[in-house]
């Protein structure tokens, strides 16, 4: 390889847009040869995708992108990043599940050839294995379907760093760790060093702040698109990485304030506990004993924590225990964690629009009306005039722009995000179930549902409330806070602040998310 | 934190790692073999002549194009699709093979080439344009049925000769379907499994996302397995035309089912990427041979249909509740 | 049928009873399964002849055919009587059996191997007679639909050769539509029913069998008048409807013509001619024997009529004196017999 | 929160749709169901031209008997929208083994009419519900599904069709064929049935939720259906509908047959796809199903009025559906 520039990559100005979103804007940054480097940000903030960018899986618009002394304009992609010595590790796993791990080995080491294909693939993957995560207890005959989240995650790390024809040069891990434990982290990060000092270098995104400043040497900071902030691992504290991340937030929060906090927590009728309880709870504590959780009829209640610390099953289980009807009680529900038990029905808004949320071949009205068609029939039909009537006041009610007959997806993100709002609102349900429903929402709409939440609240709905934003937990009255599967804590909406949320959720150590939500989806 | 700590997971009790090693000894292609082991022995039970050389010539040779046609379907399955068209296709195989051979072995050939061709840019609109395979496959169908007819009106023809011994060819020492059966199924089960552009294919049907990112072709993976269909269903009407001297537009019609449950018998699933040439092989003796053995017992003519829809269904049951099964386990 | 051949007093003395199976292509229709129960009856009534019999079938699947073939080879019979799913698919499988000396009799829909002894019916003569019968009807003028049977196989093609080979030797009979009513009555009525509007005046109907009534009731729907000569196919529905028009119309003439799937007993009773060296049957010129088609004119019609069920095809039982006289008529030379016109009475 | 005032572009007022001349135009251009509505007119006229007469019987018979798989295609076309895969082989079955039932009961005698009827939709019902059962318990691939549920009912059809024979009653006979002018009662009933489920699959809460959980199983999930129930419910309405259809085509040819219901499996699907439904579910159109079914059905009589060989037939008809399919957008394929 050129060995002419101390730099493996260096990425200059690249944006990328995906249609309204912009997910990359202007970043730049640069990754030394033998250098283990980090990219912190909140989800969404564009790790990703600038990385996708990076080894050409993805064409950005502008900017330009160096690898080994090679230029090359972002707005191209590469067909083979892997003969330029570039090697991801994808956040979605990329195995295939039929085949069996020496041959996955094969089909990622294009130096297995010949008649001991499957035996030299497997040597050059072992030989990584074994060093990688001592004790993998991974056999080359097993089948990838076979094997738990973890080992696959270690065979596609492992599989960054075997010498095929081309040697790595640069090594891509975009949430590499997220299912390992702490030994084998730890030994994965021995390895990466140990590689590192031979040349290698590595970029690692993690939201696992610690590990970053424990292992690497330099980190970057993401927000909104854009590279924020550079710090060195040596000097960074995860308060100075939170603190770059939640910078932004802050400013933001200035230029769109959310309601002062004693709106939230202090004025209003807010429930007493003497109003009906809405949800139970239920999970067995410490001592043996059960702890009760109650939420009451109209509060607002977070539920937070790291992400796959069991929030989403929780809020899941709060939707599927609830009743068909308003008023109506359902038996309780178990998860692994907790015995939910729900009075009323529920409406759903998902942050996931794409998967959980829209109806992507219908129009705006018809998304919006398709939970309350019960009430808008009439002998079975649906009645027009009652459904363009609900459409037209939660297009006002919630300022939807745009043609209601237009088909959804023609809507940018945050709009269709609006309308699955509406969607979930107009049911008038008692529940209502929020799963990060600001998700690619900008500031001011998020201020007008933020209100409109608390308008709900006042007439009477509950409503529970999934954020990875630590942000807006601040306008909910009492806030869970979620670390493996259980509710490790409880505090009123005016203590959530990213700080005590972010502390609770770590519970003073890190661990190791469980792989709680991929369960359900 | 230490980075000695060694095990990562809690170790397995001698049992569950005897089991995970049966597990990996005995892949999908175990049940369906043991099947037609089994359906073979009660029939050799039942008629002893079975197991002649003449017997097995006589029970297996009609067997031999619809193992072919398994093995074509299986291609397919592995890539994630259906094939409806199967049956026709063969059926046209089988008309060029009578009609257009004997008096232009080039045309004749150059034609095949063609159905091969036809194959891999169904393939490719299938892939490019995302299109269902099920429907596509089965207005192609229409298509192929369509030519038969357009070459030979009404069944007829007469194959070349050579052909005829070729198919038929018996060495009296080992049955000519055994050398057949040993051969083929060794060379697919070696090319799927034991090659790695064989693990390729395999792996695009399950995750071409995956296979696309650690640098292959996607696309060229998806005409790689519609020719090696079509070749197989080539092979199969090759062997048709030999065994029964002449065409017929319709002859495999029946192929189509049969081969879909030769394979899901055989231990494919329509997910994609997960086949087994032994399996598939077994999977289309089982299919095959159950209507044999049905007639044998003495399984009145007009419940056979029935008969056979229902060891389909019992098949799958059966791999529900194992699956199950295993998930229960797995959560406990 | 029912008392088959069980009057045969041709002595049993140094003949064997034979162990036979019918193999049988598809079973989806009347025809096949009349064809299927008329083989069973005459076995079960003769158990001097036949010790033995079974049916099979292979759900329409050729392949399939050969392999039960081989199989009932392996089973030991002697005789294996086959209605084949195509001229050439089972050939293979034909020789085979033929090889190790199992006696095989195709009937029916053939098998060209030539080591196996045909019955036939003669299907370019069925398409002769009925277009000799609707020239004559119409005075050699007139336009002519033809409802035919399935695209590319056997039969449509002898029947629609034969049809046309009469019609060409009147030069103002004209084929003015073409529909394929797949030899079953509903899909030949809206193939009919679709055509009509877009033909001019049609003059008579050639149809290919159980695709009369069908047709019929296209025209009458349609309102057609006056109705044209339209060929029975033998069905129940199909000679119902006749009855009805000429209840209202006496001069309506037509005529009823269709193969009998009772010729599985022939080939039955041949097999056991074969095995037991009988009536010279061995001595057969092309090893064929021909079956009678049957046809019903207009003084038949009422008691067919009568005797049969709605989805019924009309058939004689075949005796073994009766299969005896095909088998000398086709080494004599004569020309095919028409069968007795008048149903069973039982 | 004053964000709603300061902001321009805010339409408040307009959510619903201009029909200006444009748009309705545009609307039609762009309608998924226009392609069999077009192909439809031009088989019809290209018959009328090529035979010079019978323009108003030709269409007029081309829609009584394209009714039967009117009827047979809604039920598919539930089945199809609702997506995973759906399909539903079983629907010849189902409509032969109904003839019999029903024509059994029937006897030739109109007081049998209704129970008849009632009796073979019963049976597609319960098959309907099998293979539901089969798809959703089970775990079965529809297509096995629905096939292996075929073949039992296939046995079942030719073991009882030995046993017992029926014919259709005259009224419902003369019912499917009656016209008043140059209207076909039956075909104007087809009509009626598809503008019926039409509304069933735009207007009712049901429908909605047959196209939503075609279109996206898990987000039906998340907003109050339940997509297991819901594919069932569409595998027992298909059944239903192909025991109607068979009742139906039993009357219209005077009584059953065992090939009665062969030619429906292929063609009820085919017809889905030529009306701009999507084979992957989530979209149903049933105006273009029916002009599908007049144009599949005028189709072979173009073919045999122009003495087309068979299999220029099977060709055409082949190379139509797919090419019907390669050119319709689908609506999801751009993201
Ligand atoms: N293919 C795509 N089409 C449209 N938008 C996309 C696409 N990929 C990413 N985005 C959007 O771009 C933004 C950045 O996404 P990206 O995946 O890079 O985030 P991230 O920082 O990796 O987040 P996370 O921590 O959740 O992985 C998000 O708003 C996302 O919705
Ligand atoms: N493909 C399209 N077809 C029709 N209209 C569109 C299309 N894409 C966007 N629009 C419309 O253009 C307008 C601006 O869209 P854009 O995505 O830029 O909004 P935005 O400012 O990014 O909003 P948000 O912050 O909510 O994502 C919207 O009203 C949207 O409905
Ligand atoms: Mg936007
Ligand atoms: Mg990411």
């Amino acid at each position: 390889m050129s060995d002419q520039s101390p730099d493996t990559l260096v990425v200059q100005g690249v944006s990328k847009r995906f249609g309204s979103t912009l997910a990359v804007n202007d970043a730049s940054f640069t990754v030394r040869r033998g250098e283990l480097i980090g990219i912190a940000g909140h989800n969404g903030a564009g790790k990703s995708t600038i990385l996708k960018v990076v080894n050409g899986t993805i064409a950005g618009d502008s900017g330009t992108v160096t690898v080994n002394g090679i230029a090359r304009s972002a707005d191209t992609t590469v067909a083979h990043p892997e003969k330029l010595g570039v090697r991801t590790v994808y956040q979605e796993l990329s195995l295939c599940a039929s085949l069996r791990v020496d041959e996955t080995a094969a089909i990622f080491d294009h130096s297995a050839r010949g008649l001991s294909w499957r035996s030299t693939a497997w040597h050059n993957l072992r030989t990584v294995l074994d060093e990688m995560f001592p004790g993998h207890g991974i056999r080359k005959d097993a089948k990838i379907s076979e094997l738990s989240i973890a080992r696959r995650q270690m065979i596609e790390c492992a599989s960054t760093m075997i010498d095929s024809t081309v040697r790595p040069a640069l090594v891509i891990l975009d949430e590499p760790t997220s299912s390992l434990d702490a030994a084998s982290t730890a030994s994965f990060y021995a390895y990466l060093k140990k590689r590192a000092a031979e040349g290698v270098s590595v970029i690692i995104t993690t939201h696992r702040l610690h590990e970053m400043i424990d292992n690497l040497s330099r980190i970057y900071v993401m927000r909104d698109g854009q590279v924020l902030s550079e710090q060195r691992a040596e000097g960074a504290t995860k308060e100075s990485i939170v603190t770059a991340m939640g910078l932004a937030a802050h400013e933001s929060s200035r230029v769109a304030p959310i309601a002062d906090s004693s709106t939230v927590t202090t004025t209003d009728a807010r429930p007493t506990t003497a109003s009906e309880v809405i949800v139970r709870l239920e999970q067995p504590g410490d001592d043996g004993a059960s702890e009760v959780f109650e939420i009451r009829k109209g509060e607002i209640i977070g539920f937070a924590g790291l992400e796959g610390h069991g929030q989403l099953l929780a809020l899941e289980a709060v939707y599927r225990a609830s009743a068909r009807r308003s008023g109506a009680v359902r038996a309780p529900r178990r998860t692994a964690h907790h015995a939910v038990s729900v009075t009323g029905d529920s409406a759903y808004v998902s942050g996931d629009r794409g998967v959980r949320g829209i109806f992507p071949l219908w129009d705006v009205a018809t998304n919006i009306s398709f939970s309350s068609l019960g009430k808008l029939t009439a002998g079975g039909l649906v009645k027009p005039k009652a459904e363009a009537a609900l459409v037209h006041e939660w297009y006002s009610r919630l300022g939807i722009k745009g043609q209601s007959t237009d088909p959804i997806t023609s809507l940018s993100g945050g709009t269709q995000q609006k309308a699955l709002m509406a969607r979930a609102m107009a049911v008038g349900s008692d529940l209502l179930l929020l799963e990060d429903p600001t998700r690619g929402v900008d500031q001011a709409t998020k201020s007008e549902v933020y209100e409109l939440l608390r308008g709900q609240a006042a007439e009477g709905q509950t409503i529970v409330w999934y954020s990875t934003e630590n942000e807006e937990l601040r306008n909910c009255d009492r806030v869970f806070v979620f670390r493996v599967g259980k509710i490790v804590a409880t505090i009123t909406g005016a203590d959530a602040t990213e700080d005590a949320v972010i502390a609770l959720s770590f519970g003073g150590q890190d661990v190791a998310p469980i792989d709680l939500e991929g369960a359900v989806r | 934190m230490t980075t000695t700590q060694p095990v990562t997971e809690p170790p397995r009790s001698l049992g569950q790692a005897a089991r995970e090693r049966l597990g990996t000894a005995f892949g999908p292609w175990f049940l369906p073999t043991l099947a037609a082991v089994i359906i073979f022995g009660l029939m050799v039970a039942l008629r002893p002549l079975v197991a002649s050389p003449t017997g097995l010539n006589l029970v297996l040779a009609p067997l031999i194009p619809l193992i072919f046609a398994v093995l074509a379907q299986m291609f397919i399955i592995a890539a994630g699709d259906i094939d409806l068209g199967i049956g026709s296709f063969i059926g046209l195989a089988n008309v060029v093979i009578a009609v257009i051979i004997p008096d232009s072995p080039v045309a004749g050939i150059l034609f095949l080439i063609g159905m091969v061709v036809a194959y891999a840019a169904m393939g490719v609109l299938i892939a490019v344009r995302g299109l269902p395979s099920i429907v596509v496959t089965l207005g192609m169908s229409f298509v192929w049925l369509g030519v038969a007819i357009l070459i030979l009106p009404t069944p007829g023809g007469v194959v070349p000769e050579g052909i005829v011994s070729f198919v038929r060819f018996n060495p009296q020492v080992v049955p000519g379907v055994i050398i057949v059966l040993t051969v083929v199924t060794v060379a697919v089960a070696l090319f799927l499994s034991r090659s790695k552009y064989g693990a390729v294919l395999r792996g695009s049907g399950s995750n071409a996302e995956g296979v696309r990112r650690a640098g292959w072709s996607v696309i060229r993976a998806k005409v790689s397995l519609y020719v090696l269909a079509a070749v197989f269903g080539l092979l199969s009407g090759l062997y048709l035309s030999g065994q029964t001297g002449g065409g017929d537009p319709y002859i495999a019609q029946s192929y189509v089912l049969l081969s879909i449950a030769g394979v899901i018998v055989g231990g494919g699933s329509f997910k994609g990427g997960e086949v087994s040439a032994v399996g598939a092989v077994a999977g289309a003796l089982v299919v095959g041979l159950l209507g044999s053995l049905l007639q044998f017992i003495g399984v009145q003519s007009s419940f056979q249909a029935a008969a056979q829809g229902l060891v389909l269904v019992l098949v799958l049951v059966l791999r529900a509740l194992v699956n199950w099964i295993q998930k229960v386990r797995r959560t406990l | 049928g029912t008392d088959a051949g069980s009057t045969g007093d041709t002595g049993t003395d140094g003949v064997k009873p034979i162990k036979i199976a019918l193999s049988n292509y598809f079973n989806g229709n009347i025809w096949r399964k009349q064809m299927e129960a008329s083989f069973e009856a005459t076995a079960k009534a003769n158990p001097d002849y036949v010790s033995d019999f079974k049916v099979v079938n292979s759900d329409g699947s050729a392949p399939q055919q050969a392999q039960q073939i081989q199989s009932l080879v392996l089973e030991g019979y002697d005789a294996i009587i086959i209605d084949a799913a195509s001229p050439t698919a089972l050939n293979g499988a034909i020789q085979e059996a033929c090889d190790v000396g199992v006696t095989v009799v195709v009937f029916d829909s053939l098998a060209t191997a030539d080591c196996a002894y045909k019955v036939a019916f003669d299907y370019e003569t069925y398409g002769e007679v009925e277009a000799q019968f609707l020239a004559d009807q119409l005075g050699g003028k007139g336009n002519v639909l033809f409802v035919r049977g399935i695209a590319g196989i056997t039969v449509d093609d002898d029947i629609y050769r034969g049809a046309t080979s009469v019609l060409s030797k009147y030069p103002d009979m004209k084929i003015v539509g073409e529909v394929y009513g797949e030899f079953t009555e509903s899909t030949a009525q809206q193939e009919v029913a679709k055509i009509l509007p877009s033909l001019p005046q049609v003059d008579g109907v050639l149809t290919e069998g159980n695709d009369g009534g069908g047709t019929l009731d296209a025209f009458l729907q349609a309102g057609t008048s006056p109705l044209p000569v339209i060929i029975q196919g033998n069905s129940g529905q199909g000679l119902e409807g006749w009855v009805k028009v000429a209840q209202e119309n006496p001069d309506y003439k037509t005529m009823s013509i269709s193969s009998q799937p009772s010729i599985s007993s022939t080939a039955l009773w041949l097999s056991w001619m074969l095995i037991n060296d009988q009536n010279d049957a061995s001595t057969l010129p092309d090893k064929t024997v021909y079956a009678p088609l049957l046809i019903i004119p207009e003084e038949n019609r009422d008691a067919w009529a009568d005797a049969l069920d709605y989805t019924q095809i009309a058939e004689n039982p075949t005796t073994l004196e009766q299969a005896q006289s095909y088998v000398k008529s086709a080494i004599d030379g004569d020309p095919v017999l028409q069968d007795e016109p008048l149903p069973p009475t039982s | 929160m004053t964000n709603l005032e300061t902001r321009p572009e805010t339409t408040l007022s307009a959510p619903t749709t201009n029909r200006t001349a444009g748009t309705v135009a545009l609307r039609v251009l762009k309608h998924p169901a226009l392609p069999a509505f077009v192909g439809m007119i031009a088989i019809w006229l290209a018959i009328g031209a090529i035979a010079g007469r019978g323009l108003v019987e030709t269409i007029s018979a081309g829609i009584i008997i394209a009714t039967f798989l009117v009827i047979v295609g809604i039920g598919q076309l539930f089945v199809i929208t609702v997506g995973n895969g759906g399909i539903d082989l079983s629907v010849s079955y189902v409509m032969t083994l109904s003839a019999f039932l029903a024509c059994q009961i029937m006897a030739g005698n109109d007081a049998n009419i209704a129970t008849g009827i009632i009796v073979a939709v019963i049976a597609g019902v319960v098959a309907g519900a099998v293979s539901a059962a089969l798809i959703e318990f089970v775990g079965m691939p529809p297509l096995v599904g629905t096939l292996a549920v075929g073949f039992a009912l296939q046995t079942i059809t030719l073991i009882y069709s030995g046993s017992v024979v029926g014919v259709a009653s005259p009224a419902l006979s003369d019912f499917t064929t009656a016209q008043i002018g140059p209207f076909p009662i039956f075909g104007i009933v087809g009509i009626v049935i598809a503008v019926a489920f039409a509304v069933i699959l735009k207007r009712t809460s049901y429908g909605r939720r047959i196209e939503a959980v075609g279109q996206k199983p898990v987000a039906a999930s998340f907003a109050n259906a339940r997509p297991a129930l819901i594919r069932a419910s569409a595998y027992v309405l298909s059944g239903g509908m192909a025991g109607l259809a068979g009742v139906f085509l039993a009357a219209y040819s005077g009584g059953p047959s065992l090939g009665l219901g062969t030619s429906y499996q292929l063609a009820s699907i085919a017809v889905v796809v030529l009306g701009g439904s999507l084979i992957a579910g989530g979209r149903g159109i049933i105006s273009g199903l029916w002009a599908g079914a007049v144009l599949l059905t005028l189709l072979t009589t173009l073919a045999n009025i122009t003495r087309l060989s068979g299999g220029w037939q099977f060709i055409i008809q082949g190379a139509l559906i797919v090419l019907v399919l390669a050119l319709s957008r689908n609506p999801l394929a751009r993201r």
